[in-house]
């Protein structure tokens, strides 16, 4: 049988390769990360670039969002939730779509659970995905994707039943962090996993940035603890601390002051295109980003020790 | 002996806060409830306070995945990292929205929202129109599914007053099973049930029910709190008088649940 | 907050209060495991306390299926594999479907992956679950449960597209076998996972026959670990070796000669009668059958170590 | 230096059993393909073979749910203790079946089946009639979605008789893409198109098209063939003859693939 010997793909990526190699203009990228593992250094790596009329899927239209609306990537929003997390408002969001300021944003709405099925159909290749979602809601009427289907099978009460659908979502690339994976792309995850493995079944293309590339031998030890398996992965980029201000799980905790300040940073013009010059286009890379928050600023977010026991996979004697 | 017990002893604490007012008489509604979905701010109070009163075996599930939390902190958010270490489970998404939430595993859910109307219909999408709104929120999230799959919902409202309490939503975010009745699709629960305010507590009994007003907080009139709503509020004809919060649910407000004040304020 | 020092429900019962609470005659019931932590136990009791007109809802209908047919317990079988693994037959299911000996069963075909989505539909509370499976097959015609739905989207190349869907189960209870619990129910399972989850969320009641029980701290250390949430299990019951003949990752391998004999077994009623005389209705739980077994023949059962490497959850500091 | 290069080295070894030719044959078959959905004994033979030798990346997938395993010993079962310890990753089967297969991520499924008739299309689950069958065989397991899903299906038949290759199926458990089109659903894959039986070779380009014999083992005939065959089996023009195993494929074979013999009995 074939050894932990061989040597599989190595699909490792500078990130500006990988963004370069996977997002093109006018494509549909899905970022996925609930709160937990935001993947804001692949969105400012696409600002450095210069990507634009992208569609951007993303449950939760937060930080990274309104600064990729801020650098002129977006043209269409799919999203359930447009809102920076509890602690306020995103400026630019607000302003594209309550005043088509600086143009207009195409916003296609959904709820949280909405969003998830939307995922799931794409991943599981389905025309529709059914869920107990917007029997009286006003958003199907502003959403003409939202649809109903008629069950083949009579209801409860005996009488046909009805039950609204979303179609699929099928991303040119959907771009997730996560704390480790090995070089072919085996990627695990622990605390909060969200949507990402849906998120990247789902696309045609998926790339996987990560606090830390590890051996072979580490993931191995414990493959239930892989959320993506290699075979969905196109490209693995190592980029420690790529998730702030949000967090990653046992590396650093979310910088909520951070998020406090967003809030007035994005609400006056001027100041945002001040921070977007010194923090997105006045850093080569997102290891300068870093740098520049200083390691004093790291320290604050430091985090503590809390292993997982171990468990035994068993060995053949 | 339980910790609601022996906090009674001691000297009387200093008055209630409204935050504090709000959590106290959210809590005592949860008795009996088991599993709460709850945002982190008042709901998150609430439900800890009542863990430690009138309700000791509720488990709070958070949308972003966590079930059985046992933060050593008090969380910020409600993917706080203090809330999955030492939690008893972690799900994905598709898991706690499919089968937890929409599998009708949840007793009570906790919204909020910018408007509510007289069957608890509520709006966090958009003042204005939606199209090109006024002022645009955060939308459904969760809330939506929250409205449908939850047993019944609590809505905890800080502000009351004609703005938030209307006639007619300017959109419809969450609708209560009347609305979804309407469509011929039938709900699992029974939309909002309770909604505790500054003013005191209106409540529904199920489809087809009005929100009436069923206690006042000491010193509020039911008149006052019809002014301060955009409809016409029906009243129970034995209207109450909410309890003030106990010597002992402040202290372990205050000593237990979030003794650094990060919700108190 | 609510600390770790309160004392959460404890769901713990022995097999025989489990069976007795939660199995009753009529009752549909699932038993889950695909190949790994297959609950035979559970299996056993359910005979030993003579439960009669069972509908068994299990997608690899294998040997302690058999068994629960020759003890007389069932009348319908949901399932999507009928055979013992890939050392032979199931003699005892042969004869009730190829002859009605000694009595006609009701048996309901499905692939599995249409077994999988009916636990889905069950567990999400749907009225159907799409798939793409059955196109073409003769399944549907003797298994009027298969039908079809048309999307409400165009399809790829712009016509209507229509699939086929299964119907949610919804089992009075389903039976799992899982490695750890705590007291609350909080289950751990590592290696195959399999459908397990789903079958739990599917049913009105849930009963996990675990290896061992742990302390609250050890599932609290990786609660990613945890597959099942204690608020969807209603019953814990400790039954160590209770998957054998199927193995438990980490704790005992999977006994191949006994599926190599059960073939043999099960093909002679009379040999099969003297077997479950002897090792069921012979033995007063699985305590007994597990004593019976001998030392000897666990110690060739018995696995070496291969633990997992622990993770940072990280603390606040 | 590829372990195929080097393996040749040394004396002749003994002629290739059965088992190892039709494993060899099938590990050509697998050249530059990525992702295979393989049970245990020939397909799992033939995909460590090819790992070996013309596919390097190739990777196994178990209907178990387990990706990448990487075992020390032969598996027995596809969800055998040593397929779990040490690999990549192991998956739900709803994930398995959903996301993996369903989503399109699978090259080649390996299937086998009691019947197969011009088509590809298979029967797993009774000889005789559904209702009262004279023989019950286990059904599709996941047969019919391997077929439905994957962009192409190898079966590996050890008996190639007319019992077993007929021209009308018993049962249709696993239908090739022309029984889904008939029904107006377009399936992913093209359906069986190589099937590797102890007499030879047929293969099937895609929808419409019949099982053809393409190549004969050395010493048979295409007479044979069709003779073994339950209907009148279509011969290619420029029919070939199989390259028995060479010695470096049979050493790998038997030193490194399956040194226990296991399947190779």
């Amino acid at each position: 049988m074939p050894g932990g010997s061989v040597c599989a793909v190595d699909k490792t990526m500078t990130m500006k390769d990988a963004i370069a190699a996977f997002v093109h203009d006018g494509d549909t990228v899905a970022l996925e990360g609930f709160t937990h593992l935001i993947p804001t250094a692949a969105g400012h790596e696409i600002i450095r670039q210069g990507r634009r009329d992208l569609t951007v899927v993303r449950m939760t239209a937060d930080i990274v969002v309104d600064q990729m609306l801020a650098g002129g990537c977006v043209t269409t929003l799919v999203s359930s939730f447009v809102g920076n997390s509890s602690a306020g408002s995103l400026g630019e969001l607000r302003r594209r779509i309550e005043r088509a300021d600086p143009e207009p944003l195409d916003f296609r709405e959904y709820s949280h659970y909405g969003m998830i099925c939307r995922y799931l159909a794409g991943a599981q290749r389905l025309p529709f995905y059914p869920l107990r979602s917007y029997a009286g809601s006003d958003l199907p009427s502003v959403n003409p994707g939202i649809r109903k289907v008629r069950s083949p099978y009579p209801g409860p009460d005996g009488r046909p039943e009805d039950i609204h659908v979303v179609p699929p979502v099928s991303p040119d690339v959907t771009i997730i962090h996560a704390q480790r994976a090995d070089r072919a792309g085996n990627t695990q995850i622990w605390g909060l996993t969200g949507v990402q493995a849906e998120a990247v079944y789902a696309a045609r293309k998926a790339v996987v940035v990560v606090e830390e590339i590890v051996g072979d031998e580490v993931v191995r030890s414990d493959p239930n603890r892989t959320v993506v398996p290699s075979h969905a992965v196109d490209a693995v980029v190592a980029c420690p601390r790529g998730a702030h201000p949000s967090f990653a799980q046992g590396y650093y905790d979310r910088d909520n002051a951070f998020y406090r300040a967003w809030s007035h940073i994005s609400k006056d013009p001027a100041r945002l295109r001040d921070w977007m010059a010194e923090w997105v286009y006045g850093t080569r890379d997102h290891a300068e980003y870093t740098a520049r928050l200083g390691e004093d600023h790291w320290a604050g977010l430091a985090v503590g020790e809390a292993l997982s026991l171990p468990v035994n996979y068993g060995r053949r004697r | 002996m339980t910790a609601a017990a022996t906090a009674g002893t001691g000297g009387a604490p200093a008055a209630a806060t409204s935050s504090e007012l709000l959590s106290v008489v959210a809590s005592r509604e949860l008795a009996a409830r088991r599993t709460v979905f709850a945002g982190i701010g008042l709901p998150t109070l609430a439900a800890s306070l009542a863990h430690l009163t009138v309700a000791p075996d509720i488990e709070i599930v958070y949308e972003s995945g966590v079930c059985g939390a046992h933060p050593d902190r008090l969380p910020e958010t409600i993917a706080d990292a203090v809330l999955i270490t030492g939690a008893e489970a972690v799900l994905s998404m598709a898991a706690l929205f499919g089968s937890v939430l929409q599998g009708g595993h949840i007793d009570v859910g906790f919204l909020g929202a910018a408007q509510i109307d007289r069957l608890g219909n509520l709006n966090s999408s958009v003042i204005g129109d939606w199209e090109r709104p006024a002022v645009r929120l955060p939308g459904s999230g969760g809330a939506m599914e929250v409205m449908a799959n939850s047993r019944e919902v609590f809505v905890v409202m800080r502000r009351h007053d004609p703005r938030s309490f209307v006639a007619e939503l300017d959109f419809c975010t969450s609708p209560g099973p009347d609305r979804a009745l309407a469509e011929g699709i039938t709900p699992l629960g029974a939309g909002v049930t309770r909604v505790i305010t500054e003013l005191g507590i209106l409540a529904r009994e199920g489809v087809g029910e009005e929100l009436r007003l069923i206690a006042v907080h000491p010193g509020v009139t039911a008149g006052q709190v019809r002014a301060a709503t955009g409809w016409d509020l029906r009243v129970a004809d034995d209207l109450a008088v909410v309890e003030p919060p106990t010597a002992a649910e402040l202290r372990l407000l205050r000593d237990e649940v979030d003794p650094g004040r990060v919700y108190l304020r």
